[in-house]
């Protein structure tokens, strides 16, 4: 059973190869059916295999399966294998879930869209290449998986590519991640000099028994942070991420929000072995890069305007306490947060995008407000996902953030307080957007205007029918957009049944499942924080969270609703401490120019060095036959000079006379 | 009283001679002069094989010298052949007026 | 009674021995009193009679060239002729040339004033000389043979009397040639002076024994530093090489032709005789002479081409930086002057100058035919666009080109080949890598031709040109040499290791 | 020609090499033949001779023993015999390929591209540079390898200077000397080469394999040899600094002049290094290995940065070359089993690779008559098919796994870090700069609104998609299978590095090393550890 594994990544393959082949006759709207079916077909083979290895028991939930073999080379094999263990699973599990869903949702979405069979063609190609993420056996497959879901973030940013903005951000996109593979293939040549085999067997094995030296894990795990922090939007190399959300909204759900994003956060705990088995700074590096990430992308969230590019640093601020997690040993709570995550940030881009739509593509919320009359389900399930991120338990984000601030505690009051810090700074930003797109005064009225006239840039919109029409009202989606919405709220809702703590009477049955789950995988890398003083106080570490998560919202809503305090949005925060500015910048001028003098150089001193010598050839030439005067007597004397050095040469040498 | 003339006089007569005839090859501008120069390194040559023969006591380097005056005596006709050609064309050329051909 | 009176006995000659000289010789007359007592012959006879002349002369040089690889070699005429290989070997070299170049001159002096059997005549005359240097066993006959030689090539050179370029190349030819020869002639005497003979042989023996009757060695090292000039000159051997350019230029292209085929061969035979042949003894010495002198012709010659915009001139460059690879290898054929393995340097030389020889008549052949085509002006725009106008012309002259670029498939690979070859052997790395980086210098002149010939366009109203018949068959076989000796050289090699080993 | 001298001693009856060197001669001969009044039958008769030629290359790599590290087919015949030259070919897992490679390029190009002029010599042309190429990969005879590794320069040199663009004759003249000069150095030391030799072996031969397995090179000799061969090399592959030729010429030669010079010439140099480096003198190779990874090193960068500010796109593909070569010189000079089976395979990938890029760009040349950057924009728009093909070709050229050009990239990469690790780290760096320069150019030109020249760039016409669906084709293959071609060349790798190891104290690293507390991973942490 768990041996068609195999046919996780299959069924959006065939999808990719399919709309390949037919997309342009299937076209709007069956191609996107076609998309989604594969994605639900691969989905349910993943719940297939998922009650299989539930059949086994624990210590022998995974199973490798090798379709061939692929780089063979001496000591150097890499084989196509996938493998089935309970984190590939449960990765998998959200991935094609979710992924459905947003595949439906899509479908509503794109609709009218020129290029409608194409997106849904990379769709598929990217839920194929996550799944090979998820599923690799070795470090190779998870990268081909890794730069393949890098490829398809490229081509979906820019997929209105005649927009030269949505252009560069794709470039910066692949460019970015691409710094982070530099860290991603060194760490695998370190692997392989140092075990000979990039199988994650082998490597965790090592590292397990301890003949993996410490430095040498250091160095790999350092390594792949810098991949993980690229691929997933972390410090210093998350420029890419909001810049992403050029791409379309569905994208940015299923890419930029579920999914690909936190890839390294996988890549992470899939090697944790490694991680704990190198010095201790490396965990902690590890933490401070989450939790600074975490805090320094919720100020930017604050000031955000736009109802994407708020979701986007939430975005990366959630990653980052994904990152703390690992950095803390938590690693279930890591998953758990990746899954509840996945469920309600998708839910709430999605439903970010429903806005968009209803709204003619307007993505302003100061010209929204109001919308929860006009656009009803949108709102509450929004609602729903607002709650879950803020922290409000029961919803499915309480539960998870709690756990992480758990693990945080019993690794480092500082770690804790600032990822204190952040989830009030969560609350207040998620409330206030929520204040003003669904509540408050309407200001789309006045948003007609604009909406007559759309910028150039946006020359090539989904939907033109809209535009057509003369007066504006926002509406609700159609249903094939609003059920993947609902849906989506309930698992944002109740997703935290996945891990419930043993708190407030919760039967053992039913706590702690995902990390039971997971446990054969993580067991050693996980932390032991039982006994530390965070552990037996639970009870305050919640009351501390709810109290943070409620004084967020509050503080919100006295703001932005009652009007009290006048909102505090400095213009820092607004441009994200300038430090894409600056990137940019670095790259534009000095970097730029540097790259210009080199160019100069090969052109001017090598090439010219080239050239010069032809040059100096000819012009020694021209100078020596000046010399070929035509005067038979002259030749009569160079002839007698010649003869006298000749001679001479004789006597000197020879020393005649 | 009369010196004895060793052999090792007439070779520097013979290179002396030699020296005047290349020199002046190289100085004079009038073609016949030039050839004239010519007959005389080839003579300086040939005193120099007569006064080696007699040195070595052998016979064939006199005998060398026949087939040198033979040699130069085409040489002359041959070289006024071309000469006439010349003039006939240009009267009065000078060996530096014949520069055409150069670089 | 008479035997009594008859006590002078000549030394005895064997004819055979000399029979190529001599049905050189007698053709010779032949053309002369016919061409003076008959009527003008039919088109293209003349021509013909000298190439069957030569061709004659050029069997039964091969003739005897068995002959000697079965009975070994012996001198002639009481020992004044070598009778051996490399004579043989240049008597062919020599034969091939005059054929070639006669063929190439047959229309070329059709309507001129010199269309009559006198410049054939002088052919021979000139190849004569040029076998009697190459064979000669003694430094007087050997200066005759040189006097011969070069006696007609004045006259060919100037032979054009309606060009004043002509004439005046053959003035400078003159007084230069005299000039050296005169040099030559001195360092002869010299030399006589220092070993007592002027016989080849007699002087190694007599340098063996180490005669010396000054009691010290000024003389022969004058001596042999004249002997240089003298020889320098004839293969215009940088800086004995100003008369070349001039020459080359003015003399009518088929002659030029001759010059550089026929005339550098024998020179180059003369060069090894004197130097290789006849002072071993004195090797140390005149090596590093001749190795410089291979360095700065090489550099010179390659340099100078560069910048010219006359193809003849060009090619006259180009013949002299040839002339400098030639030198490599008698450089390397110094190194085993006089010992029982002389070594591959001698080889390397006559191999090359046979190669060589039938390159450049081809290579001037294609210029004749151009040049006449465009009133005698030898100027790169007359190549312009021949690929349009004649492309067959145009590849035959791109494949000369090609192989005195040294390009592999050609006889001029196989030539450089053998004479780089010839210097590593003996060690000498640097010359051999001047000489291949000149060589690419070189490349560059060659180029420039080709690129004129093929990637521009000709000169608007330049009529097709005329290839007359013979000369398209001298022209095609040169390229059928050059081309089927490129890839399959190996008999011509062994001939030429042959000389090396069956040289007096 | 050589039928006159051979005795049939070739282990097979017949002589499938030297028919792979003759067949393109021939074939060039009859084109040159035809008619002026026949101007269709040229083009018939040189797809008949690339095709069969092709032909025999796939039955070649079909009947090829997998897993024999010698050489295979090989046919020896005397042919200079004075001076011991004898016809001698023979493949093995290095040239296999390439003669695949050659064999799979010329008839695509030829039926590609239309050169729009004198068609006749540009096909004879074409026909005697493939002969050229197949004959230089195949000489087991140092003089055959050298006459075919410089004939090579006169057809390249015809169809750069005949068919090229404005600049055409600088670039000819240019790319002509400077590889002469090169080879140069090349003639003498190979001579030298055979010279000392014949002292060990007693007789003068320029047999590759007697040499190699009879002679013995003092350090200090072998080590002059080498470089004299190494020069001529460097020059083709080539490397920085002597790499300025490659952009002129490639940027001036006619489309399938680009294609073949990138897909095969300069695998002449890389291929050279290995067959009369590596294996000919493995102690010289080994002990100047630092000089070769670090101007290695320096091309892949340097060619990169390049790349990245050029105008032109023709340009752009040509200095990837540099930095793509770079990485095969890598590879070679880090003696791993890995990195030299990455190089090889990194050769083929980078001919396919590139070879397409070259087509690619020529036909965007046909359709709009620039090579600038900045006069094409939006042809995605207008032309999405065409763009969805460079983009393939572009992601193959960054090195996404999954297509071909990861494979030799890694595997490269993965082999040198074992034995030259800083410098992989370095060249790692370049895999980044790849991704700037193709992606900055493809977005210059394939995306944003098409301007009025641009908007009516015509779609991919099925001829030309034909002939690239074997590239792309290829490059998938490649990326997800490559094990049947790895199978072939690894043993003649690991036999190539076994003769190393014996002629040096080098030892091929076992990778289960421990590199335990190796400070240098410490720096590998540091460096990473501000973060």
């Amino acid at each position: 059973m768990a041996d068609l594994v195999w046919l996780i990544p299959a069924f959006p393959l065939a999808g990719f190869l399919l709309l390949l082949v037919f997309g342009r006759r299937l076209g709007d709207p069956n191609a996107g059916y076609l998309a989604t079916a594969m994605v639900f077909g691969s989905f349910a083979s993943t719940v297939l295999i998922f009650f299989d290895l539930l059949s086994k028991p624990a210590e022998d939930r995974d199973t490798v399966v090798t379709l061939f073999s692929w780089l063979p080379v001496g000591t150097f094999q890499v084989d196509m294998a996938f493998l089935a263990d309970p984190l590939s699973i449960a990765m998998c599990l959200f991935v094609t879930g979710i992924g459905g869903l947003i595949h439906l949702f899509a479908v509503g979405y794109m609709h009218g869209d020129a290029k409608f069979s194409k997106f849904f063609l990379y769709l598929n190609l990217f839920v194929f290449s996550m799944t090979l993420l998820v599923l690799g056996e070795n470090l190779l497959v998870t990268f081909l998986g890794w730069e393949g879901v890098g490829t398809c973030s490229y081509l979906l940013i820019a997929f209105w590519h005649s927009r030269e903005s949505a252009a560069t951000a794709g470039k910066k996109a692949f460019v970015t991640n691409r710094v982070g593979d530099w860290g991603v293939m060194l760490a695998m040549f370190l692997a392989f000099s140092a075990v000979g085999s990039l199988s994650y067997s082998v490597i965790n094995e090592s590292a397990e028994t301890g003949e993996l030296a410490a430095s040498t894990a250091s160095a790999i795990a350092m390594l792949l942070l810098l991949g993980a922090a690229g691929k997933s939007a972390q410090l210093p190399l998350y420029i890419w991420l909001p810049d992403a959300m050029e791409g379309p909204t569905p994208v940015s759900a299923l890419i930029h929000a579920a999914t690909m994003v936190t890839g390294g956060v996988f890549l992470l705990t899939r090697i944790n072995p490694v991680i704990a088995a190198s010095y201790d700074w490396v965990p902690t590096t590890i933490a401070w890069v989450g939790v600074i990430t975490a805090l320094f992308a919720a100020t930017i969230a604050l000031a955000q305007n736009d109802i994407k590019k708020v979701l986007a640093y939430s975005t990366v601020s959630q990653i980052g306490y994904m990152m703390l997690a690992v950095g803390t040993g938590g690693y279930v709570a890591a998953i758990f947060h990746m899954i509840t995550h996945a469920a309600f940030k998708a839910l709430m881009f999605l439903g970010a995008g429903s806005v968009i739509h209803g709204m003619h593509e307007e993505q302003d919320m100061r010209k929204m407000g109001a919308l929860r009359t006009v656009m009803p389900i949108t709102a509450g399930t929004f609602i729903v996902g607002w709650l879950a991120i803020a922290g409000v338990p029961p919803f499915s984000g309480f539960w998870s953030k709690d756990e992480i601030l758990l693990f945080a505690l019993a690794d480092s009051p500082a770690l804790y307080v600032v990822g204190i810090i952040t989830a009030i700074l969560t609350a207040f930003y998620m409330t206030r957007q929520v204040i003003m797109v669904f509540f408050g005064e309407a200001k789309w009225t006045s948003a007609a205007n604009e909406a007559e006239a759309p910028e150039p840039a946006e020359g090539e919109e989904p939907i033109e029918t809209h535009d057509a029409h003369g007066e504006f009202k926002p509406h609700e989606s159609p249903p094939v957009m609003w059920i993947p919405l609902v849906v989506l709220a309930v698992l944002a809702a109740f997703g935290g049944v996945l891990n419930l703590p043993k708190l407030f009477g919760i039967p053992s049955g039913v706590s702690y499942e995902l990390e039971h789950w997971l446990e054969p995988v993580i067991e050693f890398g996980e932390a032991d924080i039982t006994g530390t003083w965070a552990y037996d106080n639970k009870y305050i570490l919640v009351a501390i969270a709810v109290a943070a998560a409620l004084s967020g919202l509050a503080l919100a809503w006295l703001v932005y609703t009652k009007k009290r305090i006048k909102p505090w949005e400095p213009t820092l925060f607004a441009n994200g401490w300038y430090y894409d500015a600056a990137v940019s910048w670095f790259m534009g001028t000095p970097g730029r120019e540097g790259f210009q003098v080199v160019t100069d150089f090969d052109a001017k001193v090598v090439d010219g060095a080239v050239n010069g010598v032809g040059v100096a050839v000819k012009e020694a030439a021209t100078e020596v036959r000046k010399g070929q005067t035509g005067y038979v007597r002259q030749y009569a004397g160079v002839i007698g000079i010649g003869v006298v050095l000749l001679l001479g040469w004789f006597v000197v040498i020879r020393g005649i006379l | 009283m009369i010196a004895a003339i060793g052999t090792s006089s007439y070779l520097l007569l013979a290179a002396l001679l030699f020296a005047i005839g290349a020199f002046g090859l190289l100085v004079r501008r009038n073609p016949l002069i030039m050839f004239m120069c010519i007959e005389l390194m080839l003579n300086a040559a040939n005193l120099t094989f007569v006064a080696l023969a007699t040195q070595l006591g052998d016979i064939n380097g006199q005998t060398a010298v026949f087939f040198v005056m033979v040699v130069a005596a085409a040489e002359v006709v041959v070289g006024l052949g071309i000469l006439v050609s010349i003039l006939r064309r240009r009267p009065g050329a000078t060996a530096d007026d014949l520069a055409e051909l150069k670089g | 009674m008479l035997q009594q009176i008859d006590t002078f006995v000549g030394p005895e000659v064997n004819w055979f021995a000399l029979s190529p000289m001599l049905t050189l010789l007698g053709g010779t007359l032949v053309l002369m009193l016919a061409g003076a007592l008959t009527p003008p012959w039919p088109k293209g006879l003349y021509a013909f009679a000298t190439a069957t002349i030569a061709g004659a002369a050029g069997v039964l040089a091969m003739v005897q060239w068995d002959d000697i690889t079965d009975d070994g070699t012996r001198t002639l005429v009481a020992g004044v002729i070598a009778y051996d290989t490399l004579s043989m070997f240049m008597t062919i070299t020599i034969c091939i040339g005059v054929i070639l170049v006669a063929m190439l001159s047959d229309e070329y002096l059709r309507g001129t004033p010199n269309d009559g059997p006198e410049i054939y005549a002088l052919y021979l005359v000139a190849a004569i000389g040029g076998i009697v240097m190459a064979s000669a066993n003694d430094l007087i006959v050997l200066f005759l043979g040189l006097e011969t030689l070069s006696l007609a090539m004045y006259v060919l050179a100037s032979s054009n009397r309606r060009s004043g370029e002509s004439a005046e190349s053959g003035i400078k030819y003159f007084v230069l040639g005299g000039f050296s020869s005169a040099f030559f002639l001195y360092g002869i005497a010299l030399v006589y002076g220092a070993t007592g003979t002027t016989n080849i042989s007699e002087m190694v023996t007599a340098l063996q024994g180490g005669v010396d009757p000054f009691g010290n060695e000024s003389l022969a090292l004058a001596g042999i530093g004249l002997l240089i000039v003298g020889l320098g000159f004839k293969v215009a051997a940088v800086p004995f090489h100003v008369w070349a350019p001039d020459v080359y230029q003015g003399a009518p292209t088929p002659i030029t032709a001759f010059m550089a085929s026929v005339g550098k061969a024998a020179a180059f035979a003369a060069m090894l005789r004197v130097l290789v042949i006849a002072l071993p003894f004195y090797r140390d010495d005149w090596r590093p002479i001749v190795w410089v002198l291979a360095l700065v012709t090489l550099v010179v010659g390659s340099v100078l081409a560069v910048v010219q915009n006359n193809v003849k001139r060009m090619l006259a460059y180009s013949s002299i930086s040839h002339a400098g690879f030639i030198l490599v290898g008698v450089e390397a054929a110094a190194h085993g002057a006089g010992e029982a393995d002389p070594g591959p340097g001698m080889a390397s030389v006559v191999l090359y100058l046979i190669l060589y020889s039938v390159l450049v008549i081809g290579s001037f052949a294609v210029v004749t035919v151009v040049a006449r085509n465009s009133g005698g002006d030898s100027g790169i725009d007359s190549f312009k666009g021949l690929a349009r106008r004649r492309p067959v012309l145009a590849l035959a002259f791109t494949v000369f080109l090609l192989a005195q670029a040294g390009v592999p498939f050609t006889t001029g690979f196989i030539a450089k080949f053998g004479v780089i070859q010839a210097a590593v052997e003996v060690d000498s790395y640097a010359i051999a890598v001047v000489a291949m980086v000149t060589a690419v210098i070189a490349a560059f002149l060659y180029l420039r031709i080709m690129v004129a010939m093929w990637t521009s366009d000709p000169a608007e109203g330049a009529e097709p040109v005329a290839v007359p018949f013979s000369t398209g068959v001298a022209i095609a076989a040169a390229v059928a040499f050059t081309i089927v000796v490129g890839i399959i050289p190996g008999w011509l090699i062994d001939a030429a290791d042959q000389v090396t080993q069956y040289a007096r | 020609m050589l039928a006159a001298e051979a005795g049939a001693t070739g282990p097979i009856a017949f002589p499938i090499l030297t028919a792979l060197i003759l067949v393109p001669v021939v074939g060039a001969l009859l084109v040159a033949l035809t008619p002026k009044s026949r101007p269709e039958i040229p083009k018939v008769i040189a797809m008949m001779s690339t095709v069969g030629t092709l032909a025999m290359s796939i039955w070649l790599m079909a009947s090829f023993e997998t897993g024999e590290s010698g050489f295979q087919f090989v046919s020896k015949h005397t042919w200079i015999e004075p001076w011991g030259i004898s016809w001698h070919l023979g493949v093995d897992g290095i040239s296999l390929f390439l003669v695949v490679l050659s064999g799979v390029l010329f008839p695509l190009a030829i039926a590609g591209i239309d050169p729009h002029h004198d068609e006749k010599p540009y096909l004879a042309w074409l026909l005697l540079l493939q002969a050229g190429v197949m004959g230089s990969f195949l000489s087991l005879d140092l003089f055959v390898f050298f006459i075919f590794f410089e004939i090579v320069l006169v057809p390249m040199y015809f169809l750069i200077a005949g068919w090229g663009y404005e600049n055409r004759v600088y670039a000819a003249t240019k790319f002509f000397l400077f590889t002469m000069l090169g080879s140069a150095f090349m003639l003498v030391g190979l001579i030298a080469t055979v010279a000392i030799a014949s002292r060990d072996l007693g007789y003068t031969t320029f047999d590759l394999v007697e040499i190699a397995e009879g002679a013995e090179f003092a350090a200090s000799t072998g080590r002059w040899l080498f470089f004299a061969f190494a020069i001529a090399f460097a020059v083709k592959v080539p490397l920085v600094p002597v790499h300025t030729w490659l952009p002129d010429a490639h940027t001036q030669a006619p489309t399938a002049g680009s294609v073949v010079l990138a897909g095969v010439m300069l695998k002449l140099g890389t291929y050279g290094l290995l067959r009369f480096g590596l294996y000919l003198f493995p102690e010289a190779s080994f002990w100047s290995r630092p000089l070769w990874l670090t101007l290695a090193v320096i091309g892949i960068i340097y060619g990169a940065i390049a790349a990245t500010m050029q105008t032109d796109l023709k340009r752009l593909v040509a200095y990837s070359s540099v930095a793509h070569m770079g990485f095969i010189v890598l590879g070679t000079f880090a003696f791993t089993t890995q990195s030299l089976s990455g190089s090889v395979i990194q050769m083929i990938n980078h001919g396919v690779s590139t070879g397409a890029l070259f087509l690619f760009v020529g036909m965007i040349y046909e359709r709009r008559h620039t090579r600038s950057i900045a006069e094409l924009n939006g042809i995605q728009k207008v032309a999405p098919i065409f763009a969805a093909g460079f983009m393939v070709v572009m992601l193959s050229s960054i090195g996404v796994p999954g297509l071909n050009g990861f494979v030799g990239e890694f595997l490269i990469l993965t082999g040198s870090f074992l034995t030259a690790r800083w410098w992989t780290v370095v060249a790692t760096v370049g895999v980044i700069l790849a991704a700037l320069y193709l992606l900055w150019a493809y977005q210059r030109v394939f995306h944003g609104e098409p301007d009025e020249e641009n908007e009516n760039f015509p779609e991919l016409k099925l001829k030309e998609g034909l002939v690239l669906l074997p590239f792309l084709g290829l490059i998938v293959f490649m990326g997800v299978y490559p094990k049947p071609v790895l199978d072939r060349i690894e043993p003649s790798i690991s036999a190539l590095i076994t003769r190393v190891e014996e002629n040096t104290d080098f030892v091929e690293p076992a990778p289960t090393i421990q590199i335990g507390e190796h400070d240098s991973t410490d720096d590998g942490a540091d460096m990473e550890g501000d973060e």
